[in-house]
Protein backbone atom coordinates (compact mmCIF):
# COMPACT_ATOMS: atom_id res chain seq x y z
CA UNK A 1 0.00 0.00 0.00
CA UNK A 2 1.29 3.42 -0.76
CA UNK A 3 0.75 6.03 2.20
CA UNK A 4 1.13 10.10 2.14
CA UNK A 5 2.83 11.19 5.31
CA UNK A 6 3.42 14.60 6.07
CA UNK A 7 6.77 15.60 8.35
CA UNK A 8 7.67 18.42 10.41
CA UNK A 9 10.50 20.09 11.79
CA UNK A 10 13.94 17.93 10.88
CA UNK A 11 11.49 15.02 9.67
CA UNK A 12 11.01 17.69 6.58
CA UNK A 13 14.55 18.20 6.10
CA UNK A 14 15.41 14.62 5.93
CA UNK A 15 12.53 13.85 3.88
CA UNK A 16 13.42 17.07 1.85
CA UNK A 17 9.47 17.63 1.70
CA UNK A 18 6.88 18.56 3.73
CA UNK A 19 4.64 15.51 2.49
CA UNK A 20 5.83 12.44 0.94
CA UNK A 21 4.33 9.28 -0.50
CA UNK A 22 5.97 5.57 0.55
CA UNK A 23 5.18 2.22 -0.07
CA UNK A 24 4.87 -0.10 3.01
CA UNK A 25 4.69 -3.74 3.44
CA UNK A 26 2.67 -4.15 6.49
CA UNK A 27 -0.23 -1.88 6.96
CA UNK A 28 0.45 -0.64 10.40
CA UNK A 29 3.01 2.02 12.10
CA UNK A 30 6.21 -0.37 12.19
CA UNK A 31 5.45 -1.57 8.52
CA UNK A 32 5.76 2.50 7.93
CA UNK A 33 9.02 3.17 10.33
CA UNK A 34 10.79 0.28 8.45
CA UNK A 35 9.98 1.47 5.29
CA UNK A 36 11.20 5.52 5.90
CA UNK A 37 13.97 4.22 7.96
CA UNK A 38 15.29 2.13 4.50
CA UNK A 39 14.75 4.76 2.12
CA UNK A 40 15.58 7.96 5.20
CA UNK A 41 18.10 6.43 7.13
CA UNK A 42 19.04 9.83 8.93
CA UNK A 43 15.57 9.13 10.48
CA UNK A 44 17.40 6.21 12.68
CA UNK A 45 19.73 9.20 14.08
CA UNK A 46 16.98 11.16 15.27
CA UNK A 47 16.71 10.63 19.19
CA UNK A 48 13.75 9.27 19.03
CA UNK A 49 10.22 9.99 16.66
CA UNK A 50 6.50 8.96 16.90
CA UNK A 51 4.12 8.49 14.19
CA UNK A 52 0.76 10.44 14.47
CA UNK A 53 -2.33 8.79 13.13
CA UNK A 54 -5.59 11.34 12.32
CA UNK A 55 -4.13 13.71 15.15
CA UNK A 56 -3.28 11.38 18.08
CA UNK A 57 0.03 9.36 18.97
CA UNK A 58 0.22 6.06 17.52
CA UNK A 59 1.58 3.19 19.57
CA UNK A 60 3.60 0.12 17.98
CA UNK A 61 1.89 -1.82 15.34
CA UNK A 62 -0.95 0.25 15.10
CA UNK A 63 -3.24 -0.18 11.66
CA UNK A 64 -3.46 2.28 9.17
CA UNK A 65 -5.23 2.94 6.14
CA UNK A 66 -4.76 5.15 3.52
CA UNK A 67 -7.73 7.54 4.48
CA UNK A 68 -5.89 8.39 8.01
CA UNK A 69 -3.85 11.55 8.13
CA UNK A 70 -0.20 10.16 9.23
CA UNK A 71 2.65 12.55 10.34
CA UNK A 72 6.23 11.82 11.64
CA UNK A 73 6.97 13.61 14.95
CA UNK A 74 10.44 14.39 15.37
CA UNK A 75 11.42 15.13 18.99
CA UNK A 76 9.09 18.25 19.85
CA UNK A 77 10.92 21.78 21.19
CA UNK A 78 7.84 24.08 21.97
CA UNK A 79 7.74 26.18 24.91
CA UNK B 1 -12.78 28.22 30.71
CA UNK B 2 -9.78 26.68 28.39
CA UNK B 3 -8.80 28.69 25.13
CA UNK B 4 -5.67 27.38 23.36
CA UNK B 5 -4.29 29.17 20.01
CA UNK B 6 -1.66 29.18 17.85
CA UNK B 7 -0.80 32.18 16.04
CA UNK B 8 1.75 33.89 14.14
CA UNK B 9 1.29 37.13 15.41
CA UNK B 10 2.79 38.43 18.29
CA UNK B 11 1.27 37.16 21.76
CA UNK B 12 -0.45 39.93 23.76
CA UNK B 13 0.51 38.75 27.36
CA UNK B 14 -1.96 41.60 28.92
CA UNK B 15 -4.70 40.48 26.82
CA UNK B 16 -4.33 37.14 27.71
CA UNK B 17 -4.25 37.64 31.24
CA UNK B 18 -7.52 39.43 30.83
CA UNK B 19 -9.30 36.32 29.45
CA UNK B 20 -8.96 34.38 32.77
CA UNK B 21 -9.51 37.22 35.12
CA UNK B 22 -12.85 36.16 36.87
CA UNK B 23 -14.54 37.50 40.27
CA UNK B 24 -14.26 33.70 41.47
CA UNK B 25 -10.75 33.71 41.04
CA UNK B 26 -8.16 35.19 43.72
CA UNK B 27 -4.89 33.90 42.33
CA UNK B 28 -3.58 33.95 38.57
CA UNK B 29 -0.09 32.46 37.82
CA UNK B 30 1.12 33.55 34.19
CA UNK B 31 4.34 31.92 32.61
CA UNK B 32 5.63 33.84 29.15
CA UNK B 33 8.05 32.22 27.61
CA UNK B 34 10.91 34.77 26.05
CA UNK B 35 13.18 33.73 23.16
CA UNK B 36 17.20 34.55 25.46
CA UNK B 37 19.88 35.77 23.86
CA UNK B 38 21.96 32.80 24.34
CA UNK B 39 22.00 28.90 24.23
CA UNK B 40 24.54 26.73 25.99
CA UNK B 41 26.78 29.86 26.01
CA UNK B 42 26.75 30.45 21.76
CA UNK B 43 25.06 33.47 20.71
CA UNK B 44 21.29 33.14 18.93
CA UNK B 45 20.44 34.82 16.00
CA UNK B 46 16.81 34.05 16.12
CA UNK B 47 14.28 31.11 16.71
CA UNK B 48 12.22 29.59 14.11
CA UNK B 49 8.89 27.41 15.63
CA UNK B 50 7.05 25.46 13.28
CA UNK B 51 3.50 23.46 14.54
CA UNK B 52 1.96 20.23 13.20
CA UNK B 53 -1.32 22.59 14.00
CA UNK B 54 -4.43 20.81 14.47
CA UNK B 55 -3.16 18.40 16.19
CA UNK B 56 -1.11 20.59 18.50
CA UNK B 57 -3.87 22.53 19.39
CA UNK B 58 -5.86 19.34 20.24
CA UNK B 59 -2.87 18.26 22.61
CA UNK B 60 -2.77 22.13 24.23
CA UNK B 61 -6.77 21.26 24.71
CA UNK B 62 -5.81 17.94 26.42
CA UNK B 63 -3.41 19.82 28.97
CA UNK B 64 -5.75 22.34 29.88
CA UNK B 65 -8.97 19.74 30.17
CA UNK B 66 -5.82 17.67 32.37
CA UNK B 67 -5.15 20.50 34.44
CA UNK B 68 -8.40 21.16 35.29
CA UNK B 69 -9.04 17.15 36.57
CA UNK B 70 -5.77 17.38 38.37
CA UNK B 71 -6.04 21.08 40.24
CA UNK B 72 -9.10 22.93 41.75
CA UNK B 73 -8.41 25.86 38.97
CA UNK B 74 -11.26 27.57 36.48
CA UNK B 75 -9.50 29.46 33.47
CA UNK B 76 -6.39 28.04 31.84
CA UNK B 77 -5.13 29.73 28.69
CA UNK B 78 -2.41 28.56 25.95
CA UNK B 79 -0.97 30.79 23.33
CA UNK B 80 0.92 29.36 20.97
CA UNK B 81 3.48 31.33 18.78
CA UNK B 82 4.80 30.17 15.17
CA UNK B 83 7.66 31.88 12.89
CA UNK B 84 10.46 33.51 13.57
CA UNK B 85 11.53 35.31 16.17
CA UNK B 86 13.94 37.30 17.73
CA UNK B 87 15.56 38.22 20.87
CA UNK B 88 12.95 38.62 23.65
CA UNK B 89 10.51 38.06 21.47
CA UNK B 90 7.09 35.72 23.24
CA UNK B 91 6.70 31.72 22.05
CA UNK B 92 4.36 31.00 24.44
CA UNK B 93 2.09 32.15 27.18
CA UNK B 94 0.09 29.86 29.92
CA UNK B 95 -2.32 31.67 32.12
CA UNK B 96 -4.55 29.96 34.94
CA UNK B 97 -6.70 31.41 37.20
CA UNK B 98 -7.87 29.74 40.21
CA UNK B 99 -9.48 30.41 43.57
CA UNK B 100 -6.70 29.78 45.69
CA UNK B 101 -3.04 30.39 44.38
CA UNK B 102 -1.56 27.12 45.01
CA UNK B 103 -3.26 25.72 42.07
CA UNK B 104 -3.06 28.60 39.70
CA UNK B 105 0.79 27.47 40.29
CA UNK B 106 0.98 24.19 40.06
CA UNK B 107 -1.48 23.86 36.87
CA UNK B 108 0.44 26.56 35.27
CA UNK B 109 3.88 25.30 35.60
CA UNK B 110 2.50 20.85 35.08
CA UNK B 111 1.09 22.35 31.69
CA UNK B 112 4.58 24.09 30.44
CA UNK B 113 6.18 21.22 31.33
CA UNK B 114 4.22 18.58 29.70
CA UNK B 115 3.57 20.98 26.60
CA UNK B 116 7.47 20.53 25.66
CA UNK B 117 7.35 16.92 26.08
CA UNK B 118 4.03 16.31 24.26
CA UNK B 119 3.18 19.28 21.88
CA UNK B 120 4.02 18.83 18.30
CA UNK B 121 5.69 22.30 18.38
CA UNK B 122 9.80 22.39 17.09
CA UNK B 123 12.24 24.97 17.64
CA UNK B 124 15.30 25.73 15.38
CA UNK B 125 17.58 28.00 16.68
CA UNK B 126 19.52 30.05 14.38
CA UNK B 127 23.24 30.84 15.36
CA UNK B 128 25.76 33.18 13.13
CA UNK B 129 27.83 29.90 11.74
CA UNK B 130 24.71 27.37 11.84
CA UNK B 131 20.95 26.06 12.89
CA UNK B 132 19.60 22.98 14.96
CA UNK B 133 16.61 21.38 15.73
CA UNK B 134 16.47 21.72 19.15
CA UNK B 135 16.46 18.53 20.69
CA UNK B 136 16.05 16.32 17.24
CA UNK B 137 19.77 14.35 17.98
CA UNK B 138 21.30 12.66 21.38
CA UNK C 1 17.20 44.32 39.25
CA UNK C 2 15.10 44.26 42.27
CA UNK C 3 11.73 46.64 42.28
CA UNK C 4 9.54 47.01 45.15
CA UNK C 5 6.65 49.21 45.10
CA UNK C 6 3.42 50.32 47.41
CA UNK C 7 0.72 51.95 45.74
CA UNK C 8 -2.48 53.47 46.10
CA UNK C 9 -3.10 53.76 42.25
CA UNK C 10 -3.88 50.68 40.32
CA UNK C 11 -1.74 48.35 39.27
CA UNK C 12 -0.44 48.20 35.87
CA UNK C 13 0.16 44.18 34.96
CA UNK C 14 1.97 44.53 31.38
CA UNK C 15 4.12 47.39 32.97
CA UNK C 16 4.99 44.43 35.72
CA UNK C 17 6.20 41.94 33.05
CA UNK C 18 7.84 44.21 31.43
CA UNK C 19 9.98 45.98 33.59
CA UNK C 20 11.42 42.33 34.21
CA UNK C 21 12.21 41.24 30.65
CA UNK C 22 15.65 40.90 29.44
CA UNK C 23 17.34 39.23 26.55
CA UNK C 24 19.50 36.63 28.83
CA UNK C 25 15.99 35.58 30.46
CA UNK C 26 13.91 32.62 28.77
CA UNK C 27 10.90 32.35 31.37
CA UNK C 28 9.38 35.05 33.40
CA UNK C 29 6.71 33.75 36.25
CA UNK C 30 4.15 36.13 37.04
CA UNK C 31 1.97 36.22 39.90
CA UNK C 32 -1.33 38.26 39.83
CA UNK C 33 -3.87 38.57 43.41
CA UNK C 34 -7.01 39.24 42.83
CA UNK C 35 -9.78 40.55 45.12
CA UNK C 36 -12.68 37.46 44.88
CA UNK C 37 -15.98 37.91 44.89
CA UNK C 38 -16.52 35.52 48.17
CA UNK C 39 -14.36 34.07 51.31
CA UNK C 40 -15.54 31.47 53.02
CA UNK C 41 -18.83 31.38 50.92
CA UNK C 42 -19.57 34.75 51.99
CA UNK C 43 -19.98 37.54 49.57
CA UNK C 44 -17.59 40.19 49.79
CA UNK C 45 -18.38 43.77 48.86
CA UNK C 46 -14.63 45.63 48.96
CA UNK C 47 -11.32 45.24 50.43
CA UNK C 48 -9.64 47.69 52.37
CA UNK C 49 -5.49 47.36 52.62
CA UNK C 50 -3.51 49.17 54.46
CA UNK C 51 0.73 49.09 54.79
CA UNK C 52 3.05 50.27 57.32
CA UNK C 53 4.71 51.50 54.60
CA UNK C 54 8.69 51.86 55.27
CA UNK C 55 9.07 48.43 56.37
CA UNK C 56 6.56 46.99 54.37
CA UNK C 57 8.80 48.21 51.47
CA UNK C 58 12.05 47.01 53.76
CA UNK C 59 10.84 43.70 54.12
CA UNK C 60 9.45 43.36 50.44
CA UNK C 61 13.21 43.69 49.53
CA UNK C 62 14.98 41.68 51.87
CA UNK C 63 12.51 38.97 49.64
CA UNK C 64 13.68 40.02 46.39
CA UNK C 65 17.36 39.87 47.79
CA UNK C 66 16.42 36.42 49.80
CA UNK C 67 15.34 34.92 46.51
CA UNK C 68 18.00 36.17 44.18
CA UNK C 69 20.26 34.37 47.06
CA UNK C 70 18.10 31.46 46.64
CA UNK C 71 18.06 30.57 42.74
CA UNK C 72 19.11 32.07 39.75
CA UNK C 73 16.93 34.77 39.03
CA UNK C 74 17.71 37.77 37.23
CA UNK C 75 14.82 40.41 38.09
CA UNK C 76 12.01 40.45 40.66
CA UNK C 77 9.76 42.81 40.76
CA UNK C 78 6.90 43.26 43.58
CA UNK C 79 4.69 45.59 43.53
CA UNK C 80 1.66 45.89 46.14
CA UNK C 81 -1.61 47.97 46.27
CA UNK C 82 -3.47 49.88 48.99
CA UNK C 83 -6.64 51.25 49.96
CA UNK C 84 -9.74 50.52 48.72
CA UNK C 85 -10.67 47.51 46.56
CA UNK C 86 -13.03 46.12 44.74
CA UNK C 87 -14.00 42.76 43.03
CA UNK C 88 -11.37 41.91 40.60
CA UNK C 89 -9.03 44.43 41.67
CA UNK C 90 -5.34 43.37 41.46
CA UNK C 91 -3.41 44.32 45.09
CA UNK C 92 -0.47 42.86 44.24
CA UNK C 93 1.86 41.40 41.12
CA UNK C 94 4.84 39.26 41.56
CA UNK C 95 7.07 39.30 38.37
CA UNK C 96 10.40 37.11 38.24
CA UNK C 97 12.57 36.16 34.83
CA UNK C 98 15.12 34.07 34.75
CA UNK C 99 17.22 32.26 32.41
CA UNK C 100 15.30 28.97 33.08
CA UNK C 101 11.76 28.86 33.98
CA UNK C 102 12.58 26.07 37.05
CA UNK C 103 13.84 29.22 39.03
CA UNK C 104 11.42 31.51 37.95
CA UNK C 105 8.62 29.77 38.82
CA UNK C 106 10.20 28.69 42.57
CA UNK C 107 11.24 32.03 43.21
CA UNK C 108 7.64 33.71 42.56
CA UNK C 109 5.79 31.10 44.60
CA UNK C 110 8.27 31.84 47.59
CA UNK C 111 7.65 35.84 47.36
CA UNK C 112 4.10 35.70 47.22
CA UNK C 113 3.91 32.66 49.90
CA UNK C 114 6.75 34.70 52.30
CA UNK C 115 5.24 38.04 51.81
CA UNK C 116 1.59 36.63 53.26
CA UNK C 117 4.15 36.08 56.57
CA UNK C 118 6.18 38.51 56.96
CA UNK C 119 5.20 42.15 55.26
CA UNK C 120 3.40 44.40 57.39
CA UNK C 121 0.29 44.72 55.30
CA UNK C 122 -2.94 44.57 56.62
CA UNK C 123 -6.37 43.81 54.81
CA UNK C 124 -10.19 44.18 56.19
CA UNK C 125 -12.88 41.92 54.70
CA UNK C 126 -15.91 44.22 54.07
CA UNK C 127 -19.09 42.41 53.69
CA UNK C 128 -23.05 42.84 53.46
CA UNK C 129 -23.52 42.66 57.38
CA UNK C 130 -20.09 43.45 59.01
CA UNK C 131 -16.12 43.57 58.26
CA UNK C 132 -13.52 41.37 59.67
CA UNK C 133 -9.69 42.27 59.50
CA UNK C 134 -8.28 39.36 58.24
CA UNK C 135 -6.36 36.90 60.05
CA UNK C 136 -6.23 39.05 63.04
CA UNK C 137 -8.20 36.50 65.30
CA UNK C 138 -7.80 32.70 66.29
CA UNK D 1 9.77 56.01 80.34
CA UNK D 2 7.16 57.54 77.88
CA UNK D 3 7.23 55.78 74.27
CA UNK D 4 5.41 56.33 71.42
CA UNK D 5 3.60 53.65 69.00
CA UNK D 6 2.27 53.47 65.96
CA UNK D 7 -0.48 50.85 65.11
CA UNK D 8 -1.99 49.60 62.23
CA UNK D 9 -4.46 46.98 60.91
CA UNK D 10 -6.42 46.20 64.04
CA UNK D 11 -4.07 47.17 66.13
CA UNK D 12 -5.09 50.94 65.55
CA UNK D 13 -8.71 49.79 66.12
CA UNK D 14 -7.81 48.53 69.67
CA UNK D 15 -5.92 51.95 70.67
CA UNK D 16 -8.48 53.78 68.62
CA UNK D 17 -5.74 55.70 67.02
CA UNK D 18 -2.44 55.08 64.93
CA UNK D 19 -0.06 56.42 67.01
CA UNK D 20 -0.25 56.65 70.89
CA UNK D 21 2.05 57.20 74.02
CA UNK D 22 2.26 54.87 76.83
CA UNK D 23 4.42 55.05 79.94
CA UNK D 24 6.27 51.95 80.60
CA UNK D 25 7.89 50.40 83.46
CA UNK D 26 11.23 48.28 81.72
CA UNK D 27 12.82 49.98 78.36
CA UNK D 28 12.60 46.43 76.41
CA UNK D 29 9.76 44.83 74.01
CA UNK D 30 8.67 42.98 76.81
CA UNK D 31 8.16 45.98 78.96
CA UNK D 32 6.08 47.44 76.06
CA UNK D 33 3.89 44.48 75.76
CA UNK D 34 2.68 44.60 79.12
CA UNK D 35 1.88 48.09 79.24
CA UNK D 36 -0.30 47.61 76.20
CA UNK D 37 -1.84 44.67 77.68
CA UNK D 38 -3.03 46.00 80.88
CA UNK D 39 -4.51 49.55 78.99
CA UNK D 40 -5.51 47.86 75.67
CA UNK D 41 -6.80 44.14 76.94
CA UNK D 42 -8.32 43.27 73.43
CA UNK D 43 -4.55 42.66 72.16
CA UNK D 44 -4.40 39.31 74.05
CA UNK D 45 -7.23 38.44 72.01
CA UNK D 46 -5.22 38.55 68.98
CA UNK D 47 -3.73 35.20 67.29
CA UNK D 48 -0.71 36.83 67.95
CA UNK D 49 1.32 40.60 67.57
CA UNK D 50 4.64 41.70 67.10
CA UNK D 51 6.67 44.71 68.14
CA UNK D 52 8.77 46.29 65.08
CA UNK D 53 11.35 48.65 66.24
CA UNK D 54 13.16 50.97 63.36
CA UNK D 55 11.58 49.17 60.72
CA UNK D 56 12.83 45.76 61.91
CA UNK D 57 11.34 42.58 63.69
CA UNK D 58 11.94 42.70 66.96
CA UNK D 59 12.76 39.99 69.41
CA UNK D 60 11.73 39.32 73.32
CA UNK D 61 13.60 42.03 75.45
CA UNK D 62 14.71 44.10 72.81
CA UNK D 63 15.60 46.94 74.17
CA UNK D 64 14.20 50.52 73.22
CA UNK D 65 14.60 53.95 73.39
CA UNK D 66 12.09 57.61 73.09
CA UNK D 67 14.30 57.73 69.49
CA UNK D 68 13.16 54.63 68.54
CA UNK D 69 10.34 54.16 65.89
CA UNK D 70 8.14 51.64 67.48
CA UNK D 71 5.16 50.01 65.62
CA UNK D 72 2.36 47.01 66.87
CA UNK D 73 2.42 44.68 63.86
CA UNK D 74 -0.82 42.34 63.92
CA UNK D 75 -0.94 38.98 61.66
CA UNK D 76 -0.45 40.23 58.70
CA UNK D 77 -2.49 39.77 55.85
CA UNK D 78 -1.61 41.20 52.59
CA UNK D 79 -1.36 39.84 49.33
Amino acid sequence: MQVKVLAFGIAKEIFGSSSISIDIESNDTDGLKNALEVKYPKLKELSSYMVAVNDEYANDKTPITQQDEIAIIPPVSGG
Amino acid sequence: MIEVKISDKTLDTQACIDKVLSPSCGGIDVFIGTVRNATKGKQVVRLEFEAYERMALKEMQKLGEQAKKKWPIENVLIHHRVGVLGIGDIPVVIAVAAAHRDAAFDACRYIIDTLKETVPIWKKEIFEDGEVWVAAHP
